[in-house]
């Protein structure tokens, strides 16, 4: 309808405004100030590379940087293995009804406090703590789990794991089950459709599931600080440390949008990855 | 073969469920242990925490403010997700997929570089420490969930509804009040709710532009930093039902209400060959 | 960024003042603890005020909370000393009469606290101080080990020891281990002494925490010795019968140290003034020393011989005697030196360093 | 035909480089019953939403009673359009639904319900009045659509394919009920469908499109009998087209060279001079099949295979030299009596005056 | 017939209380082209999805060459099946969707490539074996569905109104490719499918369901011709049935009492006594119209309306004292030599053996 054009304005605007005005401006207004600099505690308009080039020659940026990543990856892979098998049930095996009530269970959590959840894994994970308990039972002591990238990557599969188990749900879910009896038809057993159909179908969903686990993950500053130890430090870690560091908000924002940059590439190539290779 | 395989997908979800569902259930054991930490064996039961929680003047001030802040948090991000799906549903313009992408980046940001970013900016237009500050930091982050949630149900909508109310002489703007608005209400009330539970969940930029006006979670975070005290489960637990309750109202009205009349009116639907015969007598 | 701020008042300060019946507010900036029941009840009781606070985790955290909020926003500030000159320089902070406050029945170290005055203009009341040295689980670290930073090293403790997540204490206790009279004031090559001793320290460390991650960590057993923090964890832990306690050991140790001054642009300057000269009367003092969060060693002779009536078993634990060893012998043998910022270096060498330390697993 | 209501003047519908619509005219008298039809992505559609105002012409005018409707937008023209899909309101009962248009127009609820209802009635649906739309089975939500868009009483009514989504016995019914109220009401009735069969059963006037052209408009015999063209004979299908070079002018017929010997063709207006090539066709169901010729063209050919549709029989002969198959279609009675089987040779004739050139009228 | 290749035995499915196929028998020949129809809901994809084992019976056995396919998870069947929606891998190549089940039979790549394209060339797709399915047409995606289930040579094939979705012309070149290729091929189809025309122009024998039963089984044309009850007679819908008492019984026919008049019906094997109520049908292309009767059986009736389809004319006439319309099948022309216009009187005749019982054989 070529005259509706003018008519969108009106509904258009005030969204679009306000993410102008408090999200990208915020944004961008980080940006800038990447540029300035730090006097005597206070913050200075300025046009200097200096923090750009101090950050980005530390070697410890880096390693933070490398440190990330391997946790965000490995939160993305052990959250996407740990979530498939019960997406799958919850999308093939049970009724819509119960579905639905086990989607809800899973969304409960992501509206719950993740700070008490996380304070809560404390008492499971310390090294006397309650899953110990259950393992001296069976006679395996002393796992240290607590203070360590397993702690981390515990808490980030406690943020992710309902989420990318709806995701992957819903995304199974809206499989053609003609598609799942054709390949039955045609002689593929329970095992090899999942391999040949229901994996390749579900790709997207994977994917996506797999990019917001990868985005909590490498965003998040409460797992790595409570249950990783706060040690290496990861991007988060280093960006309070850094406002905490003689107020060297400038160095934080070089950190931040390099951050940014990572995961809008990720998103990206994720995204590729998951709708873009039909030819 | 396959009944193992089903059953072993079940075990596996139970677990899984386990997983997800234990670091609440711990929550709400330690938050009537008598132990100031959490830990085992249990120490006695007590309801001093909740006591605690209840009289402590900061968390009552912070209740307060959370529900101030989730309420015109929720009815902004609902109103402003509205027109942005429906800008993204209806119209056809350049540049569609940035405005699309400004949408729907912010949760994709770490609320780190959200807080500092939102702490930086704010404080220059001096709402920084202003409840106001939490207000719009909060909306920017809902803002997503709402317009993603009526987006999906636009959607489902038949493209021929619009038309056919514009053919029966509906202008556009009737057009969104008479129809478009009406076949959303379930999503609209599902995302004021989930809005609502974002805003009262949200801590990391709230902490950062919160000042000294703490809503709920943010006072949790201070209370982890600084005493850890079992206060901290008594909140969850407390957090926790107000949300299974908004979050379960939410999904009533989204989805599984719409299964159960579905449900209750498949009897009065006659079954498919019923359908020919009876359909019409003319 | 927020020092260039035109004066404003938070919106829950205007609504208090407005409103005549109701209790008028006083904003504070400090520590968690500062501000609850058992030190202000009776304070907000005898001024119908309501003490509102905003808890922060460390002078960096302060000093961002400072300048990102409008001026006025806090009208008393409880910062470290060692960041008073950093608040003055930077004008946050409004000038003290000296003769509101009950210096003279202060130890005389304490009167002319460094730091505090610019020339003759007062910028800050100490209100308490502590010591920093070890703190170990008593079941695991006999006291004699623990006597000696070597004890950091100690295998049988690898995985074991903590660090409380600021450089500050940290590299402080370190520099003392690696044998720097002046911690704080190093030459290049001390600096670089002190790094090298520190990464040999690495592979014993259990990770970072802050206030919170060191509490439990030590309750439950996770650390059994941690670094850079003193009496004001262990002691509050050891009052919830947790086996933990702190010493300074023989290389010597630091002295924490927390002031009180009224920022600029208060509205509320008669209620801020009024707060200090109450937490820093005898009474005041006391319940300082037993603050609820954490307990603290407070610089008023007076407080001392309160606190002595009123609970010898608590002064006596924290060894605040007149008669007999007391605190003051450990500062004036010279075995405590006094925390501060690092001088020859600056702030972000220091904080660098620490970032870097964490890395290196 | 009755004096034109809807004029449809020179419009054409592009679709960025692509073409919808091209340069169509044709009018809509009256109280006529039009039908739309042409294979799937032909521009169908696109006419009726040009119609609604819910696409603009990008050339052209549309007129409704003499009067230009360029720019006036849908909400604003009298042209209720009956969706396929029925487009009802899930959220509204099926009184509100019929209700929908008459409120529009601020019509007052008592008023409303009242035509609403008697709309209602008179389509038997009475009884489901406030019942939800979504409760219905699909032939009394198709009987809903037409009421909401009968209710206010329009010279004009727009319907796409209404009858698709209903199964083979509904949709006959629905067709007895569109005729009948199309003829009791003297609505004129624009009604685009697939069809053939609804096509040809319910219209005065049958159009027929291909690729956003008009190929032929007429009756529905008219076009049955002398399709306007090769697209139009190959569309419905009942002929078969053969070609050959003219020999031979008569006053009736004309006599042309085909690759299977000489035929004779009705003369109709053909002016083709000697020697010219031409297409003509031969309809189906009146050629003969047996040992002997029994009509002037006749073919030697070998009966290939049958299909056997109601009561008639499709044969499909294989004729030496030419690539169609030929067809024929004769009553299975008569079939019987033939008794010949697939592989048989047998022989086709047909008189002058069942084979035709295109364009040229009987 | 020829050798019973599937039986099916007492077969009956229930979903949870509703019983969508009830003790449901009868045999499929090898070779044989068996279409199932029925109104929508009468369990028709029920049953084939029974036969490609996507559904175990309740009760009752399928055998297949004899040998029971109890328990048989559908992956250890060879009966390949055609979906409505075709079911196309949407992330693989026409050639890997052909392939597919050769791959799961562990056909080695080479081979594989090599028979799916041999097919894909016989169905005229060989240019297109590398593309996405996503980018082919309603009927090149159709073939590739056939090419796909028929790649392994099976001995039966299922369809599920594989034509459905297509538009009318492609439906009429996909049924004549589909009954060429069983034809060639030997194989057995089992074909289900909502249109009449397809299942009476294609199969060999014809199932017609109703409600999860089998209400008759036979030739195209015996149940045209012969419907074996009320059912099948509207479901076909080429008939007018009628009611009378049994008056008097002769060799050859069976005189009623009707609403109407006496009336002669053939006698088939009817075995009602003296005054015994009997229903009968009149076939609607054996009746006659006229100002004159012209055989035994007539009516005098208002010509009310008619239907043009194809070449033929459904007339519909009002009848005093019968419900139901009585209709009447012509051809065209001899409609047109009539010149009767709605609204005329006219008299309907026919002979004894154009009225039959239900249930008797001619
Ligand atoms: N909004 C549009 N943008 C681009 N192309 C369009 C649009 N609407 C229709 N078309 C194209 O215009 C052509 C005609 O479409 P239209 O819907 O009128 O066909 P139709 O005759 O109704 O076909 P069908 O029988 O399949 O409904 C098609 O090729 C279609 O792809
Ligand atoms: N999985 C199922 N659960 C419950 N009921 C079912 C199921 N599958 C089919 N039915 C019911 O069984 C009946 C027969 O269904 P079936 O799909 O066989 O009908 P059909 O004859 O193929 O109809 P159509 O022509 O509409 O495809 C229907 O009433 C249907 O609702
Ligand atoms: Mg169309
Ligand atoms: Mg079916």
């Amino acid at each position: 309808m070529s005259n509706t054009s003018r008519r969108r304005w009106p509904l258009l605007l005030p969204p679009l405004l306000w993410q102008l005005t408090f999200f990208l401006l915020p944004l961008l207004f980080l940006f800038v100030i990447s540029f300035w600099s730090v006097v005597n505690f206070r913050l200075e308009p300025d046009m200097t590379l200096k923090n750009w080039d101090f950050m980005l020659s530390r070697s410890s940026f880096w390693s933070a940087y490398g440190h990330t990543w391997a946790l965000a990856l490995g939160a993305a892979a052990v959250t996407t293995a740990c979530s498939f098998p019960a997406a799958c049930s919850l999308a093939f095996t049970v009724s819509e009804r119960t579905r639905k009530l086990a989607l809800m269970f899973l969304v409960v959590p992501f509206f719950t406090s993740y700070l008490v959840r996380v304070y809560s894994w404390q008492a499971f994970l310390a090294d006397n703590g309650i899953v110990n308990a259950l393992l001296s039972v069976v006679g395996i002591d002393g796992l240290p789990m607590l203070n360590s990238d397993f702690g981390s990557l515990v808490g980030y599969v406690t943020l992710a794991l309902p989420l990318v188990t709806l995701v992957q749900t819903m995304g199974l879910a809206q499989i053609d089950r003609n598609l799942i009896e054709a390949a039955h038809n045609l002689r593929a057993g329970p095992v090899r459709t999942l391999f040949e159909v229901i994996m390749p179908l579900a790709k997207p969903s994977l994917v996506v599931g797999a990019l917001f686990a990868f985005i909590l993950a490498f965003g998040d500053f409460v797992a790595p600080t409570y249950l990783g130890g706060g040690a290496p430090p990861t991007l988060s870690n280093l960006i309070i440390d850094t406002t905490k560091s003689g107020q060297q908000w400038p160095r934080a924002a070089v950190v931040a949008i390099v951050m940014i940059l990572t995961l809008v590439l990720t998103s990206l190539a994720a995204v590729r990855l998951a709708y873009g290779r039909r030819k | 073969m396959l009944k193992i395989g089903r059953w072993f997908g079940w075990a596996y979800t139970g677990y899984t469920f386990l997983f997800i569902l234990a670091p609440i259930a711990a929550s709400l054991v330690f938050s009537f242990n008598a132990d100031r930490f959490p830990s085992l064996p249990l120490k006695g039961f007590t309801t001093d925490w909740y006591g605690g929680t209840f009289t402590d003047p900061l968390v009552i001030e912070a209740f307060q403010r959370s529900v101030m802040v989730s309420i015109p948090v929720a009815l902004l991000s609902t109103i402003l997700g509205f027109c942005a799906a429906y800008c993204d549903f209806r119209f056809e313009f350049r540049g569609k997929s940035l405005f699309g992408l400004l949408m729907l980046l912010p949760p994709t940001i770490p609320a780190v570089i959200m807080g500092l970013g939102m702490l930086s900016y704010l404080s220059r237009i001096n709402l920084a420490g202003e409840v106001w500050a939490v207000l719009i930091s909060h909306v920017v982050i809902a803002l997503p969930f709402a317009m993603a949630m009526i987006r999906l149900r636009l959607a489902q909508m038949d493209a021929a509804l619009e038309e056919a109310s514009w053919n029966l002489r509906a202008s556009p703007a009737q057009t969104l009040w008479h129809v478009v608005l009406p076949f959303c209400k379930q999503s609209l009330v599902a995302a004021f709710l989930i809005t609502a539970a974002v805003s009262f969940d949200e801590f990391a930029v709230a902490w950062f532009v919160s000042g000294l006006n703490e809503t709920v979670p943010v006072r949790v975070l201070v209370f982890l930093q600084g005493q850890v005290s079992p206060v901290i489960n008594a909140i969850g637990t407390a957090v926790f039902t107000s949300s299974i309750l908004l979050v379960a109202i939410g999904m009533g009205f989204s989805g599984m209400g719409k299964a159960k009349r579905a449900a209750a009116d498949s009897p009065a639907q006659p079954a498919g060959g019923a359908v020919t015969n009876n359909g019409l007598s003319l | 960024a927020g020092s260039a701020l035109p004066l404003s008042l938070t919106a829950a300060s205007s609504w208090a003042q407005s409103s005549g019946g109701q209790p008028r507010t006083l904003t504070m900036l400090a520590w968690y603890g500062h501000a609850e029941p058992d030190i202000v009840a009776e304070f907000e009781a005898k001024y119908n005020v309501k003490v509102k606070p905003k808890y922060y985790t460390g002078g960096d955290n302060m000093l961002a909370l400072i300048s990102q909020s409008p001026a006025g926003t806090y009208d008393l500030i409880l910062s470290d000393a060692e960041y008073v000159p950093q608040l003055r320089k930077a004008g946050y902070l409004e000038r003290l009469e000296a003769k509101d406050y009950p210096f003279d029945d202060y130890f005389p170290e304490f009167q002319k606290f460094p730091g505090h005055w610019d020339g003759n203009d007062l910028y800050a009341v100490m209100v308490r101080f502590g010591f920093l040295g070890v703190a170990y689980n008593t079941e695991a670290v006999p006291e004699s080990k623990a006597r000696s930073f070597k004890v950091y090293w100690d295998p049988a403790y690898k995985g074991k020891v903590g660090h409380f997540d600021w450089y500050l204490p940290n590299m402080g206790e370190i520099s003392l281990y690696a044998g720097h009279k002046a911690p704080y004031k190093l030459e290049k090559e001390q600096f670089g002494k002190l790094q090298s001793v520190m990464k040999s320290l690495r592979p014993q460390v259990a990770g970072f925490f802050d206030y919170g991650g060191t509490f439990s960590g030590l309750k439950n057993g996770q650390l059994q010795l941690v670094c850079g923090i003193g009496d004001w964890i262990t002691g509050t832990l050891a009052r919830s019968g947790a086996k933990v306690s702190s010493v300074v050991p023989d290389e010597g140790g630091l002295q924490w140290t927390e002031s009180l001054s009224i920022g600029k642009g208060t509205r509320n300057r008669d209620l801020a003034n009024a707060f200090i000269q109450y937490i820093t009367s005898a009474q005041g003092q006391v319940k300082s020393a037993k603050m609820a969060a954490y307990p603290a060693l407070i610089p008023n002779r007076k407080g001392w011989e309160l606190l002595g009536q009123s609970d010898a078993a608590e002064a006596r634990r924290q060894g605040m005697v007149l008669q007999g060893h007391n605190v003051m012998d450990d500062i004036r043998s010279g075995k405590i030196t006094f925390r501060q910022l690092p001088v020859q270096q600056s702030i972000e060498d220091w904080n660098d360093f620490w970032s870097e330390y964490k890395e290196k697993a | 035909m009755t004096q034109a209501l809807v004029e449809i003047d020179r419009v054409s519908k592009r679709f960025g480089d692509y073409t919808a619509v091209t340069e169509t005219s044709f009018s809509i008298g009256q109280g006529e019953f039009l039908a739309i039809m042409g294979s799937s992505g032909c521009g169908k559609t696109t006419m009726l939403r040009m119609l609604a105002g819910l696409e603009e012409p990008s050339a052209g005018e549309i007129r409704l009673e003499g009067c230009s409707q360029k720019g006036l937008p849908p909400w604003r023209r009298e042209l209720p359009l009956v969706w396929q899909s029925l487009a009802l309101f899930p959220f509204l009962s099926v009184l509100d639904n019929v209700g929908f248009g008459l409120k529009m127009r601020g019509v007052a609820k008592a008023e409303r319900d009242r035509r609403s209802l008697a709309w209602l009635h008179k389509l038997e649906l009475g009884e489901f009045a406030s019942r939800n739309v979504m409760q219905l089975s699909g032939g009394q939500r198709q009987r809903v659509a037409l009421a909401r868009a009968l209710v206010t009483e329009p010279k004009v009514l727009l319907l796409d394919e209404p009858l698709s989504a209903l199964d083979a016995h509904l949709s006959v019914r629905m067709q007895a009920l569109l005729r009948s109220l199309q003829r009791e009401l003297g609505i004129t009735f624009v009604y685009v469908t697939h069809s053939q069969t609804e096509a040809f059963s319910m219209a005065d006037r049958v159009v027929i499109m291909s690729r956003g052209k008009v190929e032929q408009i007429g009756s529905p015999q008219a076009i049955y009998r002398h399709p306007a063209n090769r697209f139009v004979a190959e569309f419905i299908g009942n002929v078969t087209i053969l070609r050959g070079s003219v020999a031979e002018a008569g006053d009736q017929a004309i006599r042309l060279n085909t690759a299977t010997g000489g035929m004779s063709v009705s003369r109709g207006n053909f002016a083709g001079a000697h020697g010219a090539q031409a297409d003509f066709y031969v309809n189906a169901d009146q050629i003969a099949i047996g040992d002997e010729p029994r009509h002037e063209n006749h073919v030697r050919a070998r009966f290939l295979s049958h299909k056997f549709i109601g009561n008639m029989v499709t044969l499909f002969l294989e004729v030496p030299g030419i690539d169609d198959d030929l067809k024929v279609i004769l009553p299975e009675r008569t079939y019987d009596c033939l008794g010949v089987q697939p592989g048989d040779s047998v022989v086709a004739s047909w008189p002058a005056a069942a084979a035709h050139f295109f364009g040229g009228t009987a």
